[in-house]
């Protein structure tokens, strides 16, 4: 079965400084794997490009065969950045009716609904994101990125600022994706969390590929060996 | 999907969202009505040369008013990221500049059609003697306003001096056609079509295609980077 | 390599910049109407012509970043602009100086001189973004369309003198009007003159281009001190 | 010579070349505060480098800690 993520030699210049160095990388479809790094190290640009929210100059993409920034790669790919990427003066259910509609899904009324349940949010579905707290935000934007049921999801830094229970959903969510058949990459730098959820992981320093492989079972005896074996400052 | 009907749900979307809030209408409209009053102290409000200035006023009116729209156009997605969330999403770069030129389109001529009347109230100027003209004149003059001001606005959107350099650079591009909107509303409001008009209606409609397919070519350009 | 070609080019337009000097004041015959004056014609036109070609060459070398994302395009781009943006200040300034004594006015706002100042609202306003923007890529990407944006303007200060009737005068060299307009020799003289801008504006564009690639490498090194 | 107008000639002749060197001396100093800024950017890199060294150094095995 071919990779659903493929990078092949990936170049990444902000001017004549290159983010992205020579980078390879396979994920297998079905698999989740953790995208491993210091801040500054390349993790949320590398997945701005695999997302084509941001152009790449040498090298080879594909995502389930498809080029990133193709209409076919945006349409199988759920992106969760830094941001919720909600309007806070829509309700939550316009918020979803709005991306699935233009996602170019038909009959979205009880996806959406269900969507709404899982989340913890019907009661509240018709009121403006304006007045939500920052967990039922959390929880929305959940919703608008599984929505569609993506293919291949990729999600900056989805740990950070969640609260306990946005993060127990977030892993049941992710586990229920991957059983549907899903691929999953995700960066973060809580590397306990995400040793527990990984089926891989990959490690990038200085935009440079350092690890790449299955997460063993040492890596989750004691999350600090990868860093210390692969990285050349070791530590972090 | 459809990337006109792509269009169309973000120009839904932006128009849900500004007609609840009511931000840039409120802002563009009495500024419009502001101007206009202003100019009434530049020269005599009752004095019959209104009408050969009128086309003028108005389009300044127009101009400036547009400007605090598509201002907000982009800057409205950037709160929570959801610009990043829409180019992310199946929408197409040109689907979204284009909505949003829609959504421009549509509030600059709400704007427009007050100021008009706030203009026919103060100066006396009867400016309906060809109203299916007159609305062609604004509807082609502030399509390729509403266009060139969403090329821009995606611009400038993640520069820190967007406010600043959005009508520096806007306002040079759209010399040609506010100068064939205000020959065009000047002869409506004189009551005189002449063959000069129709030369000018061809600037309108030369340069509505020549930037609307510029800006759509370049939307990945503009927006992805 | 680029040095030297800097200077040869530098030199080559200064001296026979001056050798046409030379033929300008001595040899060219005086113009019946309107005395010395008509002389800037010999700076005016060149300087028109030696932007608008620099105009030009941004235009295609910035579709030619945007297809390629190499930022040497970008950078030649931004140089050209820049220094095509110095020989429409030249122009202008001459025209208007032309105009006081002619028209007895400085300036007057009919199609070819208010969409020539409309020309240099736009360029000015590519500078001021590019200003405005830190990371070269996406500098390199806005810049480009902006440049491609407003290229249409530059058709219509070409083309405007045809297509109106205007104060400006009417086109003179036969290339637009088949001949007639004007002395051969004074002709010839615009060429000349064209040819030494262009040199000059060349060498300059060198200049302006290493300037270019100094600061995306201290745009590059910043990033990595702060990575 | 016909002398008519002789002074705004030689104005329009001299305004050329006085925006042509203009430019060029801004260009000038443009290039002094690049080459500046270039060393001044290279002179952080070093300071950078030399105390990454240390830290390296000071390490037993020439590796850092793990505080994660």
């Amino acid at each position: 079965m071919p990779p659903a993520i493929r990078l092949e030699a990936v170049w990444k210049y902000y001017g004549d400084y290159p983010a992205l160095r020579n980078y390879t990388l396979q994920v297998a479809e079905g698999d989740c794997c953790a995208l491993l790094g210091r801040n500054g190290a390349g993790k949320t640009t590398l997945l701005r490009v695999l997302a084509g929210l941001s152009p790449f100059q040498k090298g080879d993409i594909s995502l389930l065969g498809w080029k990133p920034r193709s209409g076919e790669a945006r349409r199988n790919t759920g992106f969760l950045g830094h941001g919720i990427g909600v309007y806070e003066d829509l309700s939550a259910r316009e918020n979803l009716r709005f991306f699935a509609t233009v996602a170019g899904m038909k009959q979205a009324h009880s996806p959406i609904s269900s969507w709404l349940e899982r989340v913890d949010l019907a009661r509240v579905a018709d009121i403006p994101v304006r007045q939500y707290s920052r967990g039922m935000r959390q929880r929305l934007a959940l919703a608008r990125t599984f929505l569609a049921s993506p293919r291949i999801l990729l999600l900056d830094e989805p740990f950070t600022s969640l609260d306990d229970r946005a993060i127990a959903m977030m892993g049941e969510l992710l586990r229920d994706a991957r059983a549907g058949g899903a691929t999953i990459l995700f960066s973060t730098h809580q590397i306990r969390e995400a040793m527990v959820i990984a089926s891989h992981v990959t490690l990038i320093e200085q935009g440079k590929l350092r690890y790449s492989g299955v997460r063993t079972q040492e890596m989750l005896d004691d999350p600090g060996h990868l860093y210390r074996e692969h990285t050349e400052l070791g530590g972090f | 999907m459809n990337p006109l009907l792509q269009a169309l749900w973000v120009a839904r979307k932006d128009l849900a969202i500004e007609f609840r809030t009511k931000e840039s209408l409120n802002a563009a409209g009495a500024f419009a009505v502001v101007i206009l009053l202003l100019f009434s102290f530049v020269f005599d409000p009752a004095s019959p040369e209104v009408a050969t200035i009128g086309g003028g006023l108005l389009w300044l009116c127009f101009a400036f008013g547009g400007a605090l729209i598509f201002n907000r156009g982009f800057a409205r997605e950037l709160p929570n990221e959801c610009l990043d969330a829409l180019l992310a999403s199946p929408v197409s770069a040109s689907s979204l500049l284009a909505g949003k030129a829609i959504t421009s389109f549509v509030l600059l001529l709400i704007v427009e059609a007050v100021s008009l009347f706030v203009f026919g109230f103060f100066y006396d100027v009867r400016w309906w003697l060809h109203p299916l003209k007159l609305f062609a004149v604004c509807a082609l003059a502030t399509w390729g306003i509403a266009i060139l001001g969403a090329a821009f606005g995606a611009m400038t959107v993640n520069l820190k001096l967007r406010e600043l350099m959005l009508p520096v650079l806007i306002y040079p591009l759209l010399l040609p056609l506010l100068m064939a909107a205000i020959e065009l509303t000047n002869n409506l409001l004189m009551n005189q079509v002449t063959s000069d008009s129709l030369l000018w209606g061809r600037v309108l409609l030369v340069f509505d295609i020549v930037y609307t397919s510029l800006a759509v070519a370049l939307a990945e350009t503009i927006l992805v980077n | 390599m680029r040095e030297k070609l800097v200077y040869i080019l530098a030199i080559v337009g200064a001296v026979l910049l001056a050798w046409n000097l030379y033929g300008i004041f001595t040899v060219l015959p005086d113009e019946a109407a309107q005395g010395a004056i008509y002389r800037i014609i010999f700076i005016h036109v060149p300087a028109a012509i030696t932007a608008f070609t620099g105009f030009f060459i941004a235009l295609v070398l910035s579709a030619m970043y945007l297809k390629t994302g190499d930022l040497r395009y970008d950078s030649a781009a931004a140089s050209v602009t820049e220094v095509s943006f110095v020989f429409a200040c030249v122009n202008v300034a001459t025209g208007s100086i032309w105009a006081r004594i002619i028209w007895g006015i400085w300036w007057t706002w009919d199609p070819r001189l208010t969409s020539m100042f409309v020309c240099l609202l736009i360029y000015f306003g590519y500078l001021m973004l590019r200003k405005a923007i830190d990371e070269p890529t996406q500098r390199g990407r806005l810049s480009a369309a902006l440049s491609i944006f407003g290229f249409v303007d530059v058709i219509i200060v070409w083309k405007s003198i045809q297509w109106w009737r205007t104060q400006h005068p009417s086109p003179v060299l036969s290339i637009r009007t088949g001949g007639g307009n004007i002395d051969p020799a004074m002709e010839h003289m615009i060429y000349r003159d064209l040819l030494a801008f262009l040199l000059i504006a060349a060498a300059i564009v060198l200049v302006r281009m290493r300037q270019e690639m100094i600061e995306r490498e201290i745009d590059s090194l910043r990033r990595l001190a702060h990575a | 010579m016909d002398t008519r107008n002789f002074l705004f000639m030689f104005y329009g002749f001299l305004a050329a070349w006085v925006i042509v060197m203009i430019y060029i001396i801004t260009l000038a100093r443009r290039n002094s505060r690049l080459k500046r800024e270039l060393d001044d950017v290279k002179r952080l890199l070093d300071v950078k480098e030399t105390r990454a060294e240390d830290r390296t150094a000071s390490l037993p095995h020439g590796r850092g800690s793990v505080q994660g």
